[in-house]
């Protein structure tokens, strides 16, 4: 299983501010799959450019590239709108 | 002396400013800036969310470039998080230094980056029904006034 | 809401705020200043001087452009004269605004015109003798940066 | 008498915050007049174009075009250092 954490209005496409994605302790997930696991509305928000993803909380430089195992939390981060 | 945390309950900058002040003897000047929720156009309440692995670091990183570029004694960053009501302030920063000019540009440089480079998510409940608040070119023009 | 005086004995900027703040209600960023006498070498008290048919009149019209060159709720410019200790406050401008950059260009500006275009003059005692503070290149720069 | 008012670093020349300059009723003071009732060091460090007047209150425009009668209040005024 993989955690998956939405912050911003991408919660708001899931009804749920994280989800649990069943995933065999053997087997990874790269960007494809994960998308493929999430439900539509949110999968497609992820294409725009200025969302960013987090794997146990460190950044990555790029998305496309994400590899998850079993036990991660991996973080959905859309524009932000501090101060 | 450095101050950066994030306020899960409603804060008082007053309190913080005093403290801060005594905590940076010698400084010839301070400069502070405080954000309240604004009474905009039937805004209910306002609530901001973080990510707690990324938001914190990434304050103190700020705190970290704000003291590389800028003469400082004290940074004090403070941010809200959770629900709000307008009046209620968001944000405090206050920077301590022995010249005016450090201390009143390290507030600037420090809010450009918390408005539009810090992980903040935020929403206002406007007719009972909450709305994300989208980033503006605003934000993005002042942030770019400090690069390159 | 405008408050601009001259003050004669020490002043705790802390006092000014909370109800400078309190009396501009729906503001969005509050930016206050504070100088104080430091404690350079040997600094053993400094005195300000100044022309009384001209300074408190010149802040006015500081004001009158700060009002009319930002979009300002309130503004607050307190400034001692007479004779001060090192680590006491010398001044303390606060803006406040509906948005950020309004308030924090305000104290800047305001600051650079209080420094190096109002009527005041500083003298250093050191070592039992007391010097005239000349003007800086730095403050004529600082100056420059508004005009045109 | 005119009262000549002297502020920063100009008091130190004259050893004293203002001077009670003697005049008739009926003559004027012009620039060069003043200058003239002034001591030397003071008269001289009036010519720094940086040096100000104001006659009763109101900043001269060009402080060589000063003119001053009996009862005004002459303020000579040198650069300024606040904040």
């Amino acid at each position: 299983m993989a955690t998956i954490v939405l912050l911003g209005k991408l919660a708001d496409l899931a009804d749920a501010p994280s989800i649990a994605l069943p995933l065999p302790r053997s087997a990874g997930l790269d960007w494809e799959g994960l998308k493929a696991a999430l439900p539509t509305p949110l999968a497609e928000a992820l294409d725009d450019p200025r969302v960013r993803v987090a794997v146990n909380g460190a950044l990555l430089p790029d998305k496309m590239k994400l590899q998850a195992n079993a036990g991660d939390e991996i973080a959905l981060l859309p524009p932000v709108s501090g101060g | 002396m450095r101050h950066i945390r994030l306020a899960h309950q409603m804060f008082i900058p007053g309190t913080l400013i005093g403290p801060f002040t005594q905590a940076n003897p010698g400084l010839g000047g301070v400069c502070t800036f405080v954000g309240e929720v604004r009474y905009d156009q039937g805004v209910e309440a306002l609530e901001l969310t973080h990510y707690e692995p990324l938001t914190l670091p990434g304050m103190h990183e700020l705190a970290d470039r704000a003291f590389a570029r800028f003469d400082l004694m004290g940074l004090l960053m403070v941010h809200r998080v959770g629900l709000m009501r307008p009046g209620e302030p968001i944000v405090c920063v206050s920077a301590a230094a022995l010249h005016r000019r450090d201390c009143i540009d390290a507030v600037d440089f420090c809010m450009d980056h918390l408005k539009s480079a810090a992980w903040f998510w935020k929403r206002e409940k406007r007719g009972g029904q909450w709305h994300w608040i989208e980033p503006r070119a605003q934000d993005a023009a002042d942030l770019a006034r400090w690069q390159g």
